[in-house]
C-alpha cells in the first residue's frame, strides 16, 4: 500500500439522539439535507475537493443505511484503487470484541488500519456539520506552523462563546489554554471539533490514553487537554464562512433554511466547490400550472401542484393542488395531500400529509415575510408516518 | 437476466433533426431535460436484464463517447460483457462510412460472434420508449418467429415528417404478411417501432446474406424483401412512443412531457432512465422566480418566469427574463429582461439581456450550440 | 432499490482458531490460497460467475485485511450500481450493540439489509471453502423441486461420512431427515454448508430462533431442524466435483497441492470459470539460469535462484540460490535464503527463511515421488518471523 | 500532487517497429511480459502524483481504447480530471491524420485550455523508463528555464537504428546551447528521453506560434530551431532507458529484462507499473516443463523448455517444444516437439507440432498477430 500524505477519519458514530425520530434507524450523517444530500455528503466532498483520497468512516450505529449510501465510493470519486472510502465498524480482535467508546477510542481501535497507509498526518472529522473547507489550506498552515496539531476554530459572537470548546491562542495563533464551555470565556474561538494531527504525535498518545481507565477517549476532553499538558506544539486555524453543527432539529431546519434567498448564508450553486451525493435515478421536477412556487429549492422527481414558500423540498415529492407549504424541509419521497398545510416544519422522508390536514400553525405571516428566526417551534413529522385526513398537528408537536 | 443482448444503430448525423445533429449523433441529442435519446434505450435493456450491450457508432461520435464514459451510470461496466462501443475502423482503404446499415452492422460482426446470449434486440436510435423486452423475446420465442417487431399503433401520423416509417400487416395468425416501407397511402397504423428480436444466428446469416448480394439496408432489404420467406411476428407496445423524425416531432415529443400521462409513461419509476451524473445542485426559485407547467432540471437558477418549457441542466433565467413554450438545453444563460417563446436553445446558448425571440408553434426556432444572441 | 431474485450471504466471521497463526490478525477468509487468490475469492468468484451480484460479507473478526482486500468489489466485478459486495459488521441499534452469536444470529441481524432487496431467494455461503459451483443450476434445481430450502450436498466414503452433517433422502432427494456426525450413518451424502432459502420461508424463522434462548442460532444445528419438524420441503442437491474446507492447516496444505500435476485434483486453468482476485502490480516472475523449478505453481513477482519441486509459489516469494522447497506452500512475499530447505511446510506471508535454515525434515524421497499424504505433519513458519541462519526446525512445529 | 499534467503523444503507426505497429500504435506494443509501453508513461505520471492525463491518439487507436478503458487500472477514472482520450476529430474536411506533433498538440487545445495545473509533462510513447517527475519538475521551477529536457547518457546507441535522437550541449551553467536531432556524428552522448516539463502557457504559445509559421514538428522547429531564444535545462535520468526505436532495439530491450539489475530498474516496487487485469490463473509448470534465465507472466502453461525468452500472460509452451532467445506474447500456443529460437510471436500466435522457426541474434523473426504455423 503506497504512503499516503494525510488520510481522514470521520467520526460517523453518533446515534444523534437529539434529532430524535429521524435517526430512530439511521446514523445521523445519512439524514437527508439541503434538497438532494445527505449530511455526510459536505464532509466527503471538502475531502475530495481538498486532494485527500482515502478517508475512513467510523460508525457502530446503524450503518446500513450509510453504507448502501457510501457503496462503493463512486458518487464522491472515492472508489480508489489505493484508498477510497473505507467504512470502519467495531470488530472483535483476539478472542473479544469491543464497542467504540469515544471518539479517541474509535480512532485508537482502528490503529492497524492508519498504519496501512502510514500517513504523516491524519485528519479528524465530525460527520454532522454542514460546511465548505479546503483542508489543504488548513494543511499548509499546520506544515508552516510546524504543528504537532492544529485545531480549527471559528470566531463566535462573545455571548455565545460559553456554549463551545474555546481556545485561547497568542499572538502567532498557538494555543495556550483550552477551556470545554467556560463561563467566563477569554476569547470567542471556537473548536469546530477538526482536528489535523502528526500521526507520529498522536498514535502514542491515543494508545497511552486506552490505558487510562479514568479517560472518556474523548478528542476534546482527553487528547487535547493532554497535549496542552504536555507542552506540544497547538495552533488554532481560523476558519472564515458558513459553518452549522445540524446536531438538533432546529440547526437541521435553521441550516436548510440558510439555502434560501437571493444571498443564501450557504451558497449550493458553487461551481468551483462541489458538493457530491449518490443521485436518484429521477426526471426533472415538474410545476403545474396552478403550482406557486417561490423562494424554494425543488429537487428532482418532484411533482408540485400547490403552494410552496420559502422551503426545501427534497428528491421525489408530491405536492398536490390546493397544499400550502410555507417555511418547511419536506424530505424525500414525502406526499403532501390536497389543501394540506405545512407551516415551520420538517416532515421525514416517506412521510404522507393526508389532504386537508394541518402541520403547524396555519400560516399568518404575508408572502415575502418568512419566519426564520428559531423562536418558536419546529413541527416534525417522522419518516414514513402517514397523517390522517384533516388531521391538525399543534406547532411543536412530533408524530411518530 | 435475459440470454440476450443488445445492438444499438446509432446512425450518422440525420437531417431530420438539422442543427441540432450539426455536430452529433441522434443517439446523443439532448432529450426531456436531462437526458439524452441514447439514455432511453440503454436503459430499457438494463432493466430488462441486458448487460451486454454493442453501440455501432459512426463519424461524429465524441459527445456519445463523452457521454457514455465505461458505461457505469448504466451499471454497464463490466468484466463479462458490459458496454461495447463499436467505432468504424478507420483506414486507409475505409472512410469510416457505412453504406447501410447492413454494411455497419457487419462491420462489428466481431462483436456479434463473441457475444454469448443466443438472441438479440436489435435497435434504432430515434425512437424513445420505455419498457422491457422481457414479454416480447418470450413472445418471440413461444411464437416460433425468425424475427419479431416491436410496433404501436399511430393515431396523427404526421406524413411531412414521414422517416424510416416500417407499417405492418398481420394475417390472422399475427403473422405479418406486408411490411410497406415510407409508404405514401399507409394501408395501416402498426407502425415498427424500430425495436427488432431475433436469434443471433438468423441476424448473422441475413446480414451476410444481404452483403454478399450488395444490399445494404436492414429494413428495405432485409423485412421489407423478405417478408414472405421469413416468419415476421410482431409485438405491441401500448405506452407512448416518441419518434424524433423532425425538428417539429422532437419539439412536439419535448412538450408532451408536461402531459402527466405521457411522462409517467417514460419515466416509470419502475423502470428509471439512468443518465450520466452531472452532480448539480438541485434547482433554486429566488425572488420573483417562477415556472409553470414546466419540467425544469437540478442546477437550474430561476429568477424569472418560465411557462410551458422543458428546461435541462443549469439553465440561468435572469429576473424579469420570460421563457414560454421553449425548450432550453443545459447551461444556457437568458438574460434580464429577455423575453423567448418557441425557441429550441442547443447547448451553452446564451441570450442578452431584452433579447426578443420568437419563433411559431409549427416552426420553433434553434439556436446552435454556443450561440451568443 | 430494484428488487433483486437472488441475493448471498456470506459468512465470514470465523475466526478460523484451526489455522492457527495463519489467522492471528486476518479472518480465515483472507487467507492466501492458490498463488495468487485468498479464500473468498473462491465463493465470490462463484457467485459472480453464477450472475448473482449482491453479496453480504457477514464477519465481525478482524476485518481490516478483509474490508481493504475487497475494496470497492472492482476485482470481482462487484463495483455495481445495484448491489454490489457489503461487508456486514455487528451494529448499534437503539441504545445497544449485539456480537454476531451465531451463523443464523448474523443473517438474523441484517434482516433489514436484506429486505432492502426483497429478494426472492437468499443464498447462504461460507468463507473458508475451495470448489467451484455454479449457484444458478442450484436454484434451477431449488425452483424446480418447489423446495422451501435446499442444501448442496456432497457424496463422502461411507466411512468418513460420521464426520459430516448427513442428510438422508428418499427417491426425489427430499430431505427425510438430517444427522449431524452420525455414529451409524444411514446415507454418505454430507452438506457442503450451501443453503438456498426461499426467504418469504426463511424470515419468520430467523425471527424466532432469536427469542429462543436455547438455541446456539446455528444454521445446521437450529434452523435446518426447525425446518424439517415443521414439515418443510427440503431438498439435497447433488454436487459432483470438488470441493474442500480449508479450515485446517493440514486441509490447506492439502488443497494446494490439488492443485498440482498433469490432472490436477482442482484446475485452476480453467476459461470457463474464471476466479477472480484483487491483483498486485508486480511484474512476471522470473527464473534464473540455475532455478530448477518442477511440478510447481509459480505467482507474479517471484524471483527464483534455486530449485523448487512441487510446491506453490505465492506473488513475490524470492528463492535464492541453493535453496531448495518441496511440497511446500510459500506465502505471498516471503524470502528464502540460500541453501535453505523447506520441506512439506507452510511459509506464512512475509516470513524471511535466513540461509542455511532447514525447515521440516530433510528431503529424502526421488525427485517425482512427492507426499501428498496427510499421515507426516505439517510445519508452519507464521506471518513476518524470520527464522535465523542455520536454525532447524523440526517436522510439525509452529514457528511464531 | 503535483500542479501538473501530462500529455502524451502515441504517435501513428511507426514504421520503426514493423509487423508489431500493423495494427496498433507504439503505445500499444506489447512489452515486459505484461505490459504494453503505454503502461510505462501512465504509471510514471501517477506515481508522481499526476492524475490528469490527455492521451492524443492518431489512427489505428482502438487496441490503446481497449486497453485504457476508464483508466481505472491505473486509478485514473476520476470526476475530475482523470484520463482523456484524444482521438482525432475525423470530419469532412479532417482526415485524422496530423501534420506533425505540433498539430496534434494544436487539436487539443481544448483539453490543454481546461486543464487547471500550472505545468504539464510532454511525453512520446516510444521511450520506456521508470521514474517520477517530481524532482524533474522542482529542478525546472528552480532553474527559470523556458522548458527542461529528460535526458540520460548513452553509451552503445546503436546508429543503424537512429530515431528521434535528440542530443543536448550545455553550457557550464546548465543551459542547453544545442540540440541536434539525428546527427550523423553525435558531439555529446546526451540523449532526451522524450520527456519535457514546461509552463502550460509556454506550450501554449510555442505550439500556435509554430502553427501560424506553418512549422508542425515539434523537436525540429520548436526546440532545435530556437535553442538560442529558449532557457533550455536539462535532466538526467540514471536508470535504464529503453528505446524501441527499431525492431532489433525492441528484442534487445526486452531481453534486456532477463539483467536482474535493468528489470529492478524497471520494475521498481516502489514505483509499481500498473496496466491491464487479465484474470489469468497464476503460471504452472507441469511434467518435463521447465523455464531457465526467463520472464513467465501468469495463465502459462509450461509442459516444455524455455531459455532466456520472455513469455507473456496465457502462452502454452507444449510438451517436448523447445523456445529459446524468444519473445512470445500472449495466448501463444506452442505444439509439441517444435522448436523456436530467436523468434518473435506477435499476439495469438500458434506454433504447430514439430515446426522449427529460427531467427538470428542481429535479426528475430518476427510472426504476425494470429499467425498458424
Amino acid at each position: 500500500m503506497p504512503k499516503k500524505k494525510m488520510i481522514a477519519m470521520l467520526l460517523a458514530g453518533g446515534q444523534g439522539s437529539r434529532l430524535g425520530v429521524l435517526t430512530k434507524s439511521m446514523a445521523k450523517p445519512a439524514v437527508p439535507f439541503g434538497g438532494k444530500y445527505r449530511i455526510i455528503d459536505f464532509p466527503l466532498s471538502n475531502c475530495v475537493n481538498s486532494d485527500i483520497d482515502t478517508v475512513g468512516v467510523l460508525t457502530q450505529y446503524e450503518p446500513l443505511a450509510l453504507n448502501s449510501y457510501l457503496g462503493s465510493g463512486q458518487p464522491w470519486d472515492l472508489d480508489r484503487m489505493n484508498g477510497g472510502v473505507f467504512v470502519l465498524p467495531p470488530y472483535v480482535s483476539g478472542s473479544e470484541g469491543q464497542w467504540y467508546s469515544g471518539t479517541a477510542n474509535a480512532v485508537y481501535q482502528n490503529l492497524p488500519f492508519i498504519d496501512q497507509f502510514d500517513p504523516e498526518y491524519v485528519l479528524i472529522l465530525s460527520g454532522d456539520h454542514i460546511y465548505k473547507m479546503d483542508y489543504a489550506k488548513m494543511l499548509r498552515f499546520h506544515v508552516e506552523k510546524n504543528a504537532d496539531a492544529t485545531i480549527a476554530v471559528l470566531t463566535v459572537p462573545m455571548d455565545e462563546a460559553s456554549r463551545f470548546g474555546i481556545m485561547n491562542t497568542d499572538e502567532y495563533a498557538r494555543i495556550t489554554e483550552f477551556e470545554e464551555k467556560p463561563k467566563q470565556p477569554k476569547s470567542n474561538k471556537a473548536s469546530m471539533g477538526i482536528y489535523i494531527f502528526n500521526w507520529r504525535i498522536l498514535r502514542p498518545y491515543l494508545v497511552n490514553d486506552d490505558k487510562d481507565k479514568s479517560s472518556s477517549h474523548d478528542f476534546g476532553k482527553n487528547i487535547i487537554p493532554d497535549l496542552l499538558r504536555a507542552g506540544a506544539n497547538l495552533y488554532a486555524y481560523d476558519f472564515k464562512g458558513y459553518w452549522k453543527d445540524v446536531g438538533t432539529l432546529k440547526s437541521l431546519w435553521e441550516a436548510n433554511m440558510d439555502l434560501l434567498g437571493q444571498r443564501p448564508e450557504f451558497r449550493l450553486a458553487d461551481k468551483d466547490w462541489r458538493i457530491y451525493s449518490k443521485s436518484p435515478a429521477m426526471p426533472p421536477h415538474y410545476l403545474g400550472e396552478l403550482a406557486d412556487v417561490t423562494d424554494s429549492i425543488v429537487s428532482e422527481g418532484c411533482v408540485v401542484y400547490g403552494n410552496v414558500k420559502h422551503s426545501v423540498l427534497f428528491t421525489g415529492v408530491h405536492v398536490a393542488k390546493g397544499a400550502y407549504i410555507r417555511d418547511s424541509i419536506v424530505m424525500p419521497g414525502a406526499v403532501i395531500g390536497e389543501n394540506a398545510i405545512i407551516n415551520k416544519a420538517i416532515i421525514g422522508e416517506g412521510a404522507v400529509i393526508s389532504p386537508g390536514a394541518v402541520i403547524g400553525s396555519d400560516p399568518t405571516p404575508e408572502d415575502g415575510v418568512y419566519d426564520t428566526s428559531l423562536s418558536g417551534d419546529i413541527t416534525l413529522v417522522a419518516n414514513t408516518v402517514t397523517v390522517p385526513e384533516g388531521k391538525r398537528v399543534p406547532v411543536g408537536m412530533i408524530v411518530q | 437476466m435475459e440470454n440476450a443482448f443488445g445492438l444499438i444503430y446509432t446512425g450518422d448525423a440525420s437531417m431530420q433533426l438539422r442543427d441540432l445533429t450539426f455536430s452529433r449523433s441522434v443517439a446523443a441529442v439532448p432529450f426531456g431535460g436531462r437526458y439524452r435519446t441514447i439514455d432511453f434505450m440503454l436503459s430499457d435493456l438494463v432493466n430488462t436484464g441486458i448487460y451486454n450491450v454493442g453501440i455501432i457508432a459512426q463519424r461524429n461520435y465524441h459527445s456519445l463517447m463523452d457521454h457514455l464514459e465505461s458505461g457505469k451510470e448504466w451499471d454497464l461496466h463490466r468484466k463479462r460483457d458490459g458496454l461495447f462501443i463499436l467505432p468504424p475502423f478507420v483506414t486507409h482503404d475505409n472512410t469510416g462510412v457505412y453504406k447501410g446499415t447492413i454494411d455497419a452492422i457487419r462491420s462489428c460482426m466481431g462483436y456479434i460472434r463473441r457475444s454469448s446470449q443466443k438472441y438479440v434486440v436489435l435497435m434504432g436510435s430515434h425512437t424513445i420508449y420505455n419498457t422491457t423486452y422481457n414479454e416480447m423475446i418470450r413472445s418471440h420465442i413461444e411464437s416460433g418467429a425468425d424475427i419479431t417487431i416491436m410496433y404501436n399503433r399511430v393515431e396523427d401520423y404526421d406524413m411531412s415528417e414521414q422517416f424510416d416509417d416500417l407499417r405492418l400487416k398481420f394475417d390472422a395468425n399475427g403473422r405479418v404478411i406486408d411490411l410497406a416501407l415510407n409508404p405514401a397511402q399507409p394501408e395501416t397504423n402498426l407502425c415498427s417501432c424500430d425495436a427488432f428480436v431475433m436469434e443471433k444466428s438468423t441476424l448473422e446469416y441475413l446480414v451476410e446474406d444481404a452483403f454478399a448480394h450488395a444490399r445494404y439496408d436492414f429494413m428495405s432489404d432485409v423485412l421489407v424483401r423478405n417478408v414472405k420467406e421469413l416468419n415476421i411476428r410482431g409485438w405491441e407496445y401500448k405506452g407512448y412512443v416518441a419518434r424524433l423524425n423532425s425538428l417539429n416531432g422532437y419539439y412536439r415529443h419535448n412538450m408532451a412531457l408536461l402531459d402527466k400521462a405521457v411522462s409517467k409513461d417514460l419515466f416509470s419509476s419502475e423502470h428509471p432512465i439512468y443518465t450520466k451524473i452531472k452532480d448539480e445542485f438541485p434547482a433554486v426559485y429566488v425572488g420573483e422566480g417562477k415556472a409553470i407547467n414546466s419540467i425544469v432540471a437540478d442546477g437550474c437558477i430561476i429568477e424569472g418566469r418560465v411557462e410551458n418549457s422543458v428546461l435541462f441542466r443549469g439553465v440561468h433565467v435572469s429576473p424579469g427574463a420570460i421563457v414560454k413554450n421553449s425548450i432550453v438545453m443545459q447551461a444556457a444563460d437568458i438574460g434580464e429582461d429577455s423575453y423567448l417563446d418557441y425557441m429550441i436553445l442547443d447547448k451553452g446558448v446564451s441570450v442578452g439581456r431584452g433579447r426578443n425571440l420568437s419563433g411559431h408553434g409549427s416552426y420553433p426556432v434553434i439556436l446552435r450550440k454556443g450561440t451568443k444572441v
